[in-house]
């Protein structure tokens, strides 16, 4: 892979034709359908004639530029640096640009927050680059429009406000972009009444609120999980969802490799009524619900506060309900102390975080925090993040001015205000009454199908935009192909109504001139903007830090609510989808979730004790209500393991209007079903179960009932067995339970290395035959470490834009035929009260006794001099004895013709990997394309290939670095260094395939120096 | 060169047998016989050497065998040596079952077109057959004549004895009767 | 004489069959393909008689997966001022001369389609519209869409352009001189590893995945 | 001197025949029209094969995905069918080439037929392998020919390669043995029926046999080669079919059992196959003189030593795992007896080992309704038997991340139908135009006492 990088690129000069997206023919056709339709149809016998009938091909074109951009080379990929705008975060991304088409996201390894990771959302921004689905004009009352049109009724209506006074109101989700919020100030300054108000579906509102009472500055701290030996989080699902999650997994994953020589690991507690990403990952996890946050946190608070000898002053004594706290504890009384312990042992290196929508917890939590002294150590007050800044408060009041109806202009971008607010008919009402209705949306979404006008922003890679999603780190995102559509830079068109004519570059430009530069040491401009664009992002001295010192005054425990309903419904969000803002997606959409492996839905998950108390099972429709006879939604059920009895958790982001374009998407033929009825969309929208009170915006609450329907429905999973253990009924003594998955703990760990190998019999690298295929040039290989492997599922997607792996929709992953190449296995261990979850990584082994290549007839799959099972897809004539043969059932087979219709969304494809037609076998080829480009890169400048010049796709972004690839003849490469690792494993190695890649045993920081063999047993 | 020939033709198998191996013991030359079936022993009575088709089948299979023994080492592992599982570039044992059915398919071919040509069958031959019924329920001898002291009616009558239904005199030229 | 008819039917079947068979290339066999190009280019003229080194024109051969078709300013260069063959035009010098006038320009009927195609009226001017259409040349050399070949990974390796194009710089119009078959590559690959190419020693890989993924 | 009549035997055919009877009684059915029966039968029989041409059309067209298989279980119905099928050809070959071997005249009765039914059984089999394939109209790759890709041969380590030869081969070799049986009586056919198109095709086929004393020696030698030839075929087929599975990884596949077991069991069902269309034809073509009640008997009794030998094979399985200390293997069959799919092992088990034990009694296997329900229940079972070892095998493999179901498809199920149409449909129509009991053979083997009918013209003349 280059990996020079470049100004940005030729976007005015004309696109080149795209050289041609690969197709997989069958010999002697070329890229016509309808001769490929005609040999179908025609089956066998005729299709011999066929091909000795016509061995001209159709004519091709080769048209260059008229002035070919400078530096240009056709086919040649060149990186372009820009900033990911799938959420807040604002990692650093690298883009592919081949041929004028951004193809492949790719992680900045130098960037400061994500270090070279990109998650799942980021990896799949291209499809909604090329999705057909975009708003192409502006709309004007839902008619497409032209762009003066619209501004000129815009322009005339905000006139008249002027005159007649009345609130204009800007909403947006967090703006982490100077530029941005300084246009938007600059709009609204031409009204008399107006405000920005920030929304953000998955809010912090309640940290920032806290942080404002208790440091007097409404801020959002930046968290050091690199610094943090214990780890104590409620709820916060900070590997998966939470603030900045690519940021946070790379630096949790710095202290979780315990080495020989010092075997020493983060200490991670997780409190969690569902079970979150983060949760799956911790060390020692507690059920708790929502609502008994409070009780814990109160345990806690005092009893470091006794600790910390503040018991005169302690508020426990003016409280009256210290006693009741204590006494309603849902956890057991041994562990919290134990964990008081280790937290007071590590003070200024331990973390306390909480998920709560509840400002007095988050006081709490702060306070905690203070005590232990992690302010300033693990807590960075002083540059604080700036990823999340919704606030709940001005949300609910822009509810009470739209309901009491003088809200006369309300703008919205960024997010789908009616989606992601708790919608009443009233309101619904309110909004309609509203003058003026503008919304920027690329898509038309649920409010933009409200608004008058329509104004869609350019998508974030065809467009200049900035981010400063830290304070001090300021990045830039550059446009890196023209417009697809007619769209318009939101920048632009503020200031067209504000009365300025400047392009969103200009723009940019001049706040980088008037405001970032002055933070620097540069004095001239240009060679300053040049060298950010090149990097992407530059470091700047962070504002003057508005924290003051920490108020106990404020700090008070919290009185135990009154009786707890039955339930406790938690709101929450997907891994790969967050809010609606991907739910066009359709990689995402069939991302399976890393916990529960369901594709395409939001559902209902309740513990196996609560669906045994209401008789329900899996895929059983249930109807959630408010009250008895409130608000109500109908899912279907799923029974999850390691959930809190009384919670229901349901996921938001579902239900997104426009999402019923997937109902026909994945092959359709006799027995196939849609992947959502006609008119239905993805999922059902929970929004409206956020509950809102003391000015907050709240995900859990109890007031809820549930009543089996009677329906039934199933979802799509990729996984239909979820442990390593053999059901009792079936399973032979002695082999009850797997060891594929093989761990250990720390203790064992510390002990001996080697602990938690299983013990085995006899050699098992015997081999049969003479050793007669040395691997002389190279011999590629792959490790996995699975204790840093979250199973955050970025591979999946960064795997599935690199490969060209279709989308085959619901009804297919139902009958088990997703076409992944890498999928994360994730298997339960244990009680329901400590369930142990671990992820592991699948994909083609490269086996060199591969058993696939020895059934294969016609020499389609056969192993190369380099050690790679090779797949050669124009040779396959798909009898899948290959796959049948294969002890880790990685080879996926076409079953059908996937689509390819829309040209639009073919530019996404990777014109280096063949599209697979039907009836053909592929699996991972470790990227071979990759390699051969590297060696071809190689030889062109004459030098040996350097450890991680080459990187395979998964193993690019992955967030946790728990990938490692390269040439195991390299002595000097990490992964030989690996091979070392006393943790490495193979799985199924005792059968001797000799699997070039390996694992990395699992290490949980547990006391308890009994490791187990392989296997979870817990 | 063409001789005359006598045809006799009986209703049982037995009866021809026996007037087959009474006619030789006379030291008369029976040239051939014609049967609706496969009578067993016959091939001894009129003194027929065993068929050295076997052998026709034996070199067959052993081409077949050997040739695609050769063929299969060839082409994995001479003409283009590809790495299929870690297995060696010539793994012998898993090349037995493929020449063996090639050994099958050429031995069976072989001694079946061997026997065609050699009893001259072959698609649009037409059947001489004197007597009807030598496919149904009749049984024939064919009688050199040639011998000098060949009598017709003699030997008419000594037949008798085996229950002989008809005769009758032909010349036998070459392959043919007339 | 039944069955001689049969088998002198039957050989001249099967003779007539072999004689298709080998009369006929086989399927996807695109050798000596020669498509009309809109504007009639001869790299006799260019790279044969003028001389001109192929990476003038291909230059990405050198440094990508693709020749590269050389983009209308590269043709610029020289046809700002060349409009038409040598000697046409020193006639027509000679005779302004004689006839004591200024040389009007001459323009080859080629040529004109070229500036007609890429939107410049005068040569001498710069290109009226950056966006002008340019020239839709006709793709000489097909691979099947599952093949990958690298030009640069050959040319870095030394082997010459005629190697697999043939005597382009004798062609008027360009044609597929090999089979450009599978079984053409293979081999050349063998052969290079095992003899080197220009002398010097490659290792030309027959792993599938050199040209398929 | 030929001993005849070995009378200790029953005779091979009941009632008072002479030659020309017997000629008579087999080739009426050629020459009368077609009863009722027949109609019925075939026209059922091409409807089932209509069905099963469209929607391999549809499949082909549609691709492999109209099947229930996926990414776990890559084989179901497809390779359950083909095995089958292939077993059921065995038994035809075995009739004819082993008990010819074994001078066991009897066979003479049903051997035609036995061929005829493995030639068309093993037409089914080879549609399978072909079909299941993703792109067949590239089966041609499996071929070793010289082509343009340097040349790029076949995987000679691939059992299904081996399968591609042993098939074809067994096919090839089935019908040119079914063909060389055929020729006399073509000839015997073409001596008795009238100029016309029978005449003319009968002639055609019958090379211009005519019966030579010296051709028949030569015949019978290479018949005997042929049989000697068919035999270890056989075993060489099912054995590599078998290895498609032995030489597989999979735990229920990798076992060194399976080429005995796959022999025995094929030679099983195809016993069952033959019997049902022993039983058929006897009562639809009234033959009840040339296939007895002793023919049949004598099939049971064979069906209920290989019934016993199956079942010692499941036996041993379930020993060699439970001996192996393999825990995958020891899960794969326990998880067969009382898995998931627990139902198809004990139906594969009830009808192939318990059923046929019913066939000790004297009484039940003389009894031609039960001998008939027997034998079918014995083909389901078999049909199971493969199902079971594909698909429990497949279905539970080493990562439980990947265990899968299997639900076949109305696709998978209408060809599985089609190939029964082909099968009946084929042989239906064989016993219209061939004679379906080897005429010279029975002959032959007879040994009729009737005197001469008509007294000698050349004793006339002596008188």
């Amino acid at each position: 892979m280059k990996n020079t990088r470049h100004n940005t690129p030729q976007t005015d000069g004309p696109i080149t034709r795209p050289t041609p997206v690969g197709q997989l023919l069958t010999e002697g056709e070329r890229v016509d359908i309808s001769r490929r339709r005609f040999l179908e149809a025609a089956g066998f016998s005729f299709s011999l004639l066929a091909l000795h009938g016509c061995s001209k091909s159709p004519v091709e074109y080769a048209i260059p530029f008229t002035d070919q951009p400078e530096g240009f080379i056709p086919g040649q990929a060149r990186q372009f640096a820009t900033t990911c705008s799938g959420c807040a975060a604002g990692c650093g991304l690298l883009v592919n640009v081949r041929d004028g088409r951004p193809l492949k996201m790719e992680g900045m390894p130098e960037h400061p927050l994500s270090h070279g990771g990109l998650c799942a959302i980021g990896q799949a921004l291209p499809l909604g680059l090329y999705d057909s689905h975009r708003l192409k004009h502006p709309l004007y009352n839902g008619e497409p429009s032209e762009w003066w049109e619209v501004d000129k009724s815009i322009s005339g209506v905000l006139k008249d406000l002027n005159k007649a006074p009345g609130k204009v109101r800007f909403v947006t989700s967090t703006v982490t972009s100077p530029t941005l919020q300084s246009s938007i100030d600059a709009f609204l300054n031409q009204f008399p009444d107006s405000r920005h108000v920030t929304l953000d579906a998955d809010n912090c509102s309640a940290i920032l609120a806290a942080h404002q009472q208790t440091h007097g500055a409404r801020i959002l701290p930046r968290y050091a999980f690199d610094q943090a030996d214990v780890i104590v989080s409620l709820g916060a699902d900070f590997l998966g969802t939470w603030i900045s999650p690519v940021e946070f997994t790379a630096a949790w994953r710095t202290r979780r490799i315990p080495t020989k020589e010092r075997p020493e690991m983060s200490f991670h507690v997780q409190f969690e009524g569902r079970m979150s990403l983060t949760g799956s990952n911790a060390d020692r996890r507690f059920r708790l619900a929502p609502d008994e946050f409070s009780g814990v946190l109160n345990h806690l608070y005092t009893a470091l506060a006794e600790r910390a000898s503040l018991l005169p002053v302690s508020p426990t004594r003016d409280t009256p309900h210290a006693s009741e706290t204590r006494a309603t504890l849902p956890i057991p009384e041994a562990d919290l102390a134990a964990l008081v312990d280790r937290l007071w042992n590590s003070q200024g290196r331990s973390l306390v975080l909480c998920d709560s929508q509840n400002v007095s917890e988050q006081i709490l939590v702060n306070a905690i925090n203070q005590l232990l002294g992690n302010y300033g150590k693990t807590i960075d007050i002083e540059r604080p993040s700036r990823q999340r800044q919704g606030n709940d408060g001005d949300v609910v009041t822009l509810i009470d001015e739209l309901l009491s109806g003088n809200v006369s202009a309300l703008f919205v971008a960024g997010t789908d205000l009616t989606h992601n607010l708790p919608m009443t008919d009233a309101l619904a009402d309110a909004i309609s009454k509203v003058r003026l209705l503008v919304s920027f949306s690329e898509r038309s979404d649920d409010f933009a199908s409200r608004a008058h006008f329509v104004c869609p922003d350019h998508h974030p890679l065809e467009s200049w935009m900035d981010a400063e999603p830290v304070s001090g780190i300021v990045s830039l995102c550059q446009p890196l192909l023209a417009p697809l559509g007619q769209t318009r830079s939101v920048l632009e068109s503020l200031a067209r109504w504000s009365g300025q004519n400047s392009s969103a570059l200009e723009i940019v430009r001049a706040t980088w001139e008037r405001d970032i530069m002055p933070r620097t040491k540069s004095a001239a401009f240009q060679p300053f903007w040049d060298q950010a664009v090149h990097d992407g992002f530059v470091e700047v001295t962070p504002p003057a830090s508005t924290a003051g010192e920490f108020r106990t005054e404020v700090v008070k425990l919290i009185p135990a609510a009154g009786a707890p309903g039955d339930y406790c419904l938690s709101l929450y969000f997907k891994v790969g989808m967050t809010d609606s803002r991907h739910a066009h997606n359709p990689w995402l959409q069939e991302l399976p979730d890393p916990v529960t492996k369901v594709t395409w839905d939001n559902y209902v998950s309740v513990s196996a004790t609560t669906a045994a108390k209401l008789g329900i099972t899996d895929g059983d429709v249930v109807r959630v209500a408010i009250g008895e006879d409130g608000d109500s939604i109908e899912l279907p059920t799923l029974i999850q393991r390691g959930q809190h009895d009384r919670v229901v958790a349901i996921a938001l982001g579902y239900g997104v209007k426009g999402t019923d374009r997937f109902s026909a998407i994945g092959p359709q033929w006799l027995e196939s079903r849609l992947t959502v009825d006609v008119g239905e969309p993805v999922g059902r929208n929970a929004a409206r179960f956020i509950k809102s009170f003391e000015g907050a915006l709240h995900h859990s609450r109890n007031d809820i009932t549930i009543q089996k329907v009677g329906r039934r429905y199933d979802l799509a999973t990729t996984q239909e067995h979820h442990t390593l253990e053999i059901p009792r009924n079936v399973a032979p003594h002695g082999a009850e339970v797997r060891d594929v998955v093989q761990h250990t703990t720390l203790a064992a760990f510390a002990l001996d290395p080697h602990a938690g190998t299983p013990v085995k019999h006899g050699e098992s690298d015997v081999q049969l035959w003479a050793e007669d295929h040395p691997k002389k040039e190279h011999a590629w290989g792959m490790s996995i470490d699975l204790n840093a492997c979250t199973g955050c599922s970025a591979c999946l997607v960064a795997c599935q834009s690199e490969n060209n792996v279709p989308v085959v929709g619901k009804d297919e992953v139902r009958r088990q035929r997703e076409m992944h190449w890498i999928r994360i296995d994730r298997y339960y261990a244990g009680e329901e009260d400590d369930v142990q979850v671990s992820h592991q990584p699948m994909m083609c082994q490269h086996c060199d006794n591969a058993p696939c290549e020895t059934v294969c007839p016609v020499l389609a799959t056969v192993h190369s001099s380099e050690g790679l099972n090779e797949q050669v897809y124009n040779r396959c004539v798909g009898t899948r004895y290959c796959a049948n043969n294969c002890p880790y059932k990685v080879r996926r087979f076409n079953w059908f013709d996937y689509a390819h219709e829309d040209s639009l969304l073919n530019l996404a494809l990777n014109p280096d990997v063949t599209v697979r037609s039907r009836g053909v076998m592929e699996k991972c080829s470790m990227c071979v394309q990759r390699i051969e480009q590297g060696k071809i890169e190689a030889k062109r400048q004459g030098l040996p290939i350097t450890d991680g010049q080459i990187q395979t796709a998964c193993q690019q972004s992955c967030p946790a670095k728990a990938i490692v690839f390269g040439d195991m003849n390299d002595s000097t490469s990490t992964i030989h260094e690996t091979q070392q690792n006393p943790r490495r494993y193979g799985v199924l190695e005792e059968f001797n395939f000799r699997q070039n890649v390996a694992y990395l045993r699992i290490v949980r920081n547990h006391k308890d120096e009994q490791a187990h063999e392989g296997g979870q047993h817990v | 060169m063409s001789h005359r020939v006598l045809f006799a033709s009986f209703e049982h198998e037995d009866d021809l047998l026996a007037a087959a191996t009474a006619i030789r013991q006379k030291g008369l030359r029976i040239i051939d016989a014609f049967t609706p079936y496969a009578v067993h022993g016959l091939d001894r009575a009129i003194g027929l050497k065993p068929s050295r088709l076997t052998w026709v089948c034996f070199v067959c299979g052993m081409t077949g065998a050997l040739g695609m023994l050769w063929f299969e080492h060839w082409a994995a592992s001479v003409s283009w040596a590809v790495n299929v599982g870690g297995k060696p570039w010539n793994s012998l044992p898993s090349d037995v079952p493929v020449a063996f059915e090639a050994a099958v398919l050429l031995a069976g071919f072989g001694s079946v077109f061997a026997l065609f040509a050699v009893s001259r069958l072959y698609p649009g031959k037409q059947a001489r057959n004197i007597f009807p019924g030598t496919t149904d329920d009749r049984f024939v001898l064919v009688i050199d004549e040639t011998n000098a002291a060949f009598d017709v009616v003699r030997v008419e009558k000594f037949l008798l004895a085996f229950n002989v239904v008809e005769t009758c005199e032909r010349i036998q030229d070459g392959g043919r009767y007339s | 004489m039944p069955q001689r008819i049969i088998t002198v039917v039957l050989l001249i079947g099967l003779a007539a069959v072999a004689a298709s068979v080998g009369t006929r290339r086989l399927p996807d066999n695109q050798q000596g393909y020669a498509p009309k190009q809109p504007i009639a280019y001869s790299h006799r003229l260019h790279a044969g008689e003028l001389g001109i080194d192929c990476r003038f024109c291909h230059s990405a051969a050198e440094q990508g997966r693709h020749a590269g078709i050389p983009s209308a300013d590269v043709c610029m260069k020289c046809h700002k001022y060349v409009t038409s063959s040598f000697d046409v035009l020193q006639q027509e010098i000679t005779k302004a001369d004689e006839e004591k006038r200024k040389p009007e320009r001459i323009i080859s009927p080629d040529l004109q389609k070229f500036y007609a195609a890429i939107g410049v009226e005068d040569p001498q001017k710069p290109a009226v519209d950056a966006q002008a259409k340019t020239v839709a040349w006709v793709r000489a050399h097909n691979l099947p869409d599952y093949v990958s070949f690298d030009h640069s990974a050959h040319v870095s390796a030394g082997v010459s352009c005629q190697k697999c194009h043939g005597p382009v710089e004798s062609m008027e119009r360009v044609r597929q001189f090999e089979t450009l078959s599978m079984g053409w590559c293979v081999n050349c690959h063998r052969e290079s590893t095992a003899i080197g190419v220009e002398g010097h020693p490659v290792n030309a890989s027959t792993d599938c995945s050199v040209c398929h993924y | 001197m030929s001993e005849t009549a070995p009378s200790l035997r029953p005779p091979l055919i009941t009632g008072d025949k002479s030659l020309a009877d017997v000629t008579r009684d087999i080739c009426a059915p050629m020459d009368c029209k077609p009863t009722g029966w027949w109609w019925a039968a075939f026209i059922v029989s091409v409807l089932a094969l209509i069905l099963g041409v469209v929607t391999v059309w549809y499949q082909i067209a549609t691709g492999i995905g109209t099947w229930g298989l996926n990414k776990t279980v890559g084989w179901a119905f497809d390779i359950t069918n083909f095995v089958f099928w292939v077993g059921i050809g065995h038994a035809g070959t075995l009739i004819s080439a082993v008990l010819f071997l074994f001078r066991q005249k009897w066979r003479t009765a049903v051997n035609r037929s036995a061929e005829a039914m493995t030639l068309f059984a093993v037409m089914c089999a080879g549609i399978f392998p072909l079909i299941h394939m993703g792109r067949p109209w590239l089966a041609y790759w499996m071929l070793p020919y010289p082509n343009t890709r340097g040349s790029l041969w076949v995987n000679f380590k691939s059992p299904l390669l081996w399968d591609v030869f042993a098939i074809s081969t067994y096919l090839l070799i089935s019908a040119v043995f079914w063909y060389v049986g055929l020729i006399p009586d073509m000839a015997t056919i073409r001596d008795r029926s009238k100029a016309g198109l029978r005449q003319r095709i009968t002639s055609l086929l019958a090379l211009g046999w005519d019966g030579s004393a010296r051709t028949w020696h030569r015949y019978e030698t290479v018949y005997m080669l042929l049989a000697g030839l068919a035999t270890p075929l056989v075993f060489s087929v099912h054995t590599i079919v078998s290895m498609d599975f032995a030489t597989a990884v999979i735990p229920g596949w990798h076992t060194t059992i399976f080429p005995p077991y796959f022999v025995a069991g094929a030679i099983f069902s195809g016993l069952a196959m033959v019997t049902t269309l022993m039983i058929v034809a006897r009562t639809t073509m009234h033959l009840e003189n040339y296939i007895t009640m002793n023919h049949i008997e004598r099939m049971c009794l064979l069906m209920l030593s290989m019934g016993c030998i199956v079942g010692l094979a499941y036996g041993t399985e379930f020993f060699m795992a439970a001996y192996s200390g393999n825990g995958y293997e020891q899960f794969v069959f326990k998880n067969r007896a009382f898995g998931s799919m627990a139902w198809a092992y004990w139906t594969m088990v009830v009808c192939n080992v318990c059923v046929p034990q019913l066939l000790w009694i004297r009484k039940l296997r003389t009894c031609l309704p039960v001998v008939f329900v027997i034998v079918i229940l014995v083909n389901v079972g078999m049909w199971f038997e493969r199902f079971v070892i594909i698909v429990t095998s497949l279905y539970r493999d080493f990562l439980p991340s990947s265990w899968a179901h299997y639900t076949p498809s109305l696709v998978e199920f209408a060809t599985f139908i089609g190939s029964f149409g082909l099968f009946f449909t084929c042989f239906l129509l064989f016993c219209r135009i061939a004679p379906a009991i080897a005429i010279a053979e029975i002959k032959g083997a007879a040994h009729l006492k009737k005197p001469p009918a008509r007294v000698s013209i050349v004793k006339e003349n002596a008188a």
